[in-house]
């Protein structure tokens, strides 16, 4: 099964993993949002910066202490969300999490990395990891559409929770 | 496997054939899997250990041949029950340095026996402002039980601090452990660090303060020998699980007097002598502390796991480990990037390795050493203050046990080094 | 063995050959035992069932194959642990009506349940001048920790008594269950009668008054299709060694909102989210209520046992064991001296089947059959308080189950005969 | 095994069963004392008659609602004790409770009947069933050199805490 080794940490996973996106902090930020997975200690810090129109995410810094998989993850997420809509951001976001629920998405060419996290579904403990920027991202939207200024807190758990 | 380290000793001056591993492998049907295409090296023991052939044919036997509900049958089946389940009473308080047969109750773990204790004893002995002292490495079951016991009655948490190689802090001990000192409760052996704590010398000290002592041998009892008498504490508890037993069986040892005095933990049958619609009188103890049926298959069958530690040595077992430890905290620290958590000075810790990689996360060491056949843990080990004290989010830790070797600890470094070149560092 | 009661029925027309008992018996190794020289007959079914090998060799399988411990370990090894324990808990969830799997919590047994449920539910919702309502035929499980629970909130216990037929009089049951009440209590099916209770309407009742629910399921789970949905309980409780599993697991079902309101059980690893030294958060459902390392092994082969009685049928199950209860009290009721207890219309009754004899003590009753092979139980079977309604000090009690047939019960019968000319009556 | 059933049930045993000694309840007693099993129930209640020298046991009254061990191990109480002094009664009853022990000990042919109470080791659950009578007899026994009037009560569960 070292195949499935190379599935989970595939090239594109271990390149974001390397070298990853959105790493310099924001000088202006509208949005800020924290999550953290307690059952493995990862903890991600996310900013967003709003462009004048109140609907396109302009600039995006991810700060990750995690592993692998969630500073992967991280990195994939501020570089395809950079330049979105908060619509287009939140339907990403719930595209992933249906990717690792394990259901059958196809995913668009234009979003193409994020077929990396598929491999991820092999592995279920991680799957949290993988989970943790979007989370932490969904918060921060939700946060900011119902005009709160003040930080989302998250954590893997409570997405749980939830299902 | 070649080593692409060094050996240090030769196979045949090697004091690990003081006994035959080899033969000790063989009595452990797991450790022929292959997993991910290799031969498992299973050095997760401090998280539960493998069993032995004899105690799975035990569970087996207890089957096919005895099974019956204990304690008030009068058929044959019940009595043989009954009577083996006593047996393995008997057993564990010989094992732990030949207590009574009463003063042994058979529980779920570890984590039961230490809540058994604080919704008991605790529940009637800890008030306002009593102080229960824990150290910074406990695991979860020996503190959140005290920690919410404190908190409902609003008494005092203190604790031990370690120090930066990993021992307790004992500078401070006396203003720590003071006059209004209830319950001292330690770890015998941390799961983390692997360090053996000064029991006797801290119980003593509790003692001298009229407080109660309670050592946490979860991770001691497999693997030293354990003399509760001549470690004069007043609570020990473990789990067979780490022990080569089944799972579902824990022992909490107690002096009788504390066991006759406490009120019973759960109500059920097998526990009462008298029950009317108005009054209810407590069976004795053992029994007192053990309602409903109990795991009789699993506490039969941990007499075979105790046998076998009895029949290798526990002094054996841990000179075993110490030399272990010893080969593979040399390895680990020779390889780039990895640091070593907790004491280095083998005769003072045992053979719980955490470690960390200064590049990559606990899980991806975990994940990849698990492609090899390794299995190691990665985590907080059940405990985060501990992990916070450190200023680690997680570690990797690997456990060792009797059937571990050297070729085991040298697949676990190759491996170490072979997966820095996979991540590319 | 020759009969010297004529059989009523031939076996060719006997409806019990509706399944094998021949193949069923045969997956049952104990059954071939041979106690003081004869061939076991197992009747002692409410006490504890016997195991067949399909249970027995999913623990080995576990043991030399998957054993790990579950839930935090990212080998492979711990997720398949993880997946096997978890299965079992889906397979319940289904077993017992297609409930959440979140909504089953995993214990040692019944009586570790109904003490979860009074610990933890109860110690935050039965206050002073609350009534809780058992009934007169409780098993100490479900009658002690409502006991225990209501002196010490000042509460009130009720009880629903027995009319002289061994059902639940159902009277006064609108002044029983009244606008105090806050919990009721009920056992699905005696352990001492066999009385079926009618959970339904009583739960109906209860939530009527705004009650909670709780069945206690020990001796109705393994015999009878129970849906939770349907009969519209708050809490349902059984254990696993009663209905071909293995000892040492229990279950409790409880809806989804109760759970989640519930403080924790008993604190340790496993069931928190976060700990420092200063604050804990609890993990989620089901695990908050699984503090430690669980019985991982014998979890994982209780989905056996459940998937043997699924493949038989519990409707089978249930049919069967109502002809043979039939057949039995027939003979019983033939042979001089014998008086049976409880209902003796087969439909509203299960196969345990409590008997004294009018000259001789229930001890002697059960140390004679065991001398011929015979495995029955004798004594208050855990319910003194009803042995006191009942006027006697004990029963004999033969239990049945799905392996047992009607040559079983004719050796009983004979040997009960022989008995009585042993002892001179 | 039917040769260890007749072990437990020897012709001594089945005889006090089917034919109690010591039935008559007494007009006058001095000493009265109830024993009882919780774990199954049996029952006992023993009434004594002292001579006029405070010291022999005049008569002896047993009442056992129990199984056939316990009634014939109450009958052959009432049988050894009538006549005995105080300190007599307290050695055979010690005796018997070497005996139920498992001790190796001799019987005097004059406590022959309490040879028949050996079978009882082989079945552990019955002990306590034999010991009954025993125990309730010491405690009254004590009561009265207590010099106290009131009725002694004792369990066989009590008993065995002491062990
Ligand atoms: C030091 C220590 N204490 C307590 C426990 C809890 O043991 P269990 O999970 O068997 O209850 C463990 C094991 O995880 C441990 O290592
Ligand atoms: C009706 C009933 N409730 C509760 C129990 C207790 O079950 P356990 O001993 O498995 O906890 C039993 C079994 O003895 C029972 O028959």
């Amino acid at each position: 099964m070292s195949q499935s080794l190379d599935d989970l940490y595939r090239e594109i996973i271990l390149d974001h993993y390397r070298s990853p996106r959105g790493k310099k902090p924001l000088a202006h930020f509208d949005i800020i949002s924290d999550g953290h997975n307690p059952s493995c200690g990862d903890e991600l810090s996310l900013e967003v910066e709003m462009d004048k129109d109140h609907n396109t995410l302009k600039d995006i810094h991810v700060d990750c202490k995690g592993c692998a998989i969630s500073t992967a993850s991280g990195s994939i997420l501020a570089e395809l969300i950079k330049g979105k809509s908060l619509e287009e951001a939140k339907q990403i976001a719930e595209l992933v999490k249906r990717i690792l629920k394990g259901e059958e998405v196809e995913v668009p060419d234009s979003l193409g990395d994020l077929d990396a996290l598929k491999g991820v579904r092999q592995f279920p403990v991680r799957i949290k990891c993988a989970l943790l920027a979007w989370v932490t991202l969904i918060e921060g939207l939700k946060n900011y559409e119902n005009g709160k200024g003040d930080k989302a807190v998250v954590s893997t758990e409570d997405e749980e929770n939830k299902k | 496997m070649t080593s692409n380290i060094t050996r240090n000793r030769t196979a045949a001056a090697s004091p690990l054939s003081r006994f035959d591993i080899e033969k000790i492998k063989a009595d452990f049907p797991i450790l022929n899997e292959t997993v991910n295409g290799n031969r498992l090296v299973y050095l997760d023991n401090a998280a539960t250990s493998q069993k032995p052939r004899v105690v799975i044919n035990a569970i087996i036997e207890y089957y096919r041949k005895t099974n019956a509900n204990i304690h008030r049958g009068l058929h044959k089946l019940a009595e043989d029950a009954t009577r083996a389940y006593e047996a393995t009473r008997a057993h564990t308080a010989s094992f732990i340095g030949g207590v009574a047969s009463e003063e042994i109750i058979f529980t779920r773990g570890t984590t039961e026996s230490i809540n058994l204790v604080a919704c008991t004893w605790g529940e009637e002995n800890i008030h306002e402002g009593d102080e229960i002292v824990i150290t910074e490495m406990e695991h979860h079951a020996n503190f959140i039980p005290w920690f919410m016991l404190a908190k409902k009655k609003k008494a005092v948490i203190r604790r031990i601090p370690i120090t930066v190689c990993g021992h307790l802090d004992l500078n401070n001990i006396d203003e720590i452990i003071n006059p209004r000192t209830k319950l001292v409760a330690v770890t015998h052996m941390s799961n983390v660090l692997g360090t053996i704590n000064p029991i006797k010398e801290l119980a003593a000290k509790a003692h001298a303060r009229k407080a109660l002592f309670l050592a946490d041998g979860a991770q001691a009892a497999p693997h030293l020998p354990v003399d509760v008498k001549d470690l004069d504490v007043d609570f020990y508890v473990f789990s067979s699980h780490k022990m080569l037993g089944p799972t579902g069986v824990g022992v909490l040892y107690a002096r009788r007097e504390l066991l006759e005095n406490m009120p019973p933990f759960n109500f059920g049958g097998e526990m009462i002598s008298e029950v009317s619609f108005d009054r209810v009188t407590w069976a004795d103890i053992p029994h007192k502390f053990e309602a409903g049926t109990p795991n009789i298959a699993d506490v039969v069958a941990y007499h075979a796991a105790l046998t076998y530690l009895e029949e290798i040595g526990m002094e054996n077992i841990h000179r075993h480990e110490m030399e272990l430890t010893g080969y593979a905290i040399e390895k680990l620290s020779r390889i780039e990037g990895i640091e070593i958590q907790g004491p280095q000075d083998v005769t003072q810790r045992g053979g719980a390795i955490s470690f960390t990689d200064k590049d990559l996360h606990p899980h991806d060491i975990s994940t990849f050493l698990d492609s090899k056949g390794v299995a190691i843990r990665a985590g907080h080990h059940c405990a985060q203050p501990l992990m916070r004290v450190l200023g680690k989010i997680a570690t990797a830790r690997a456990s060792l046990y009797i059937y571990n070797n050297e070729d085991d600890i040298d697949i676990l470094c190759n491996a170490l080094v072979e997966m820095r070149r996979y991540f590319g560092l």
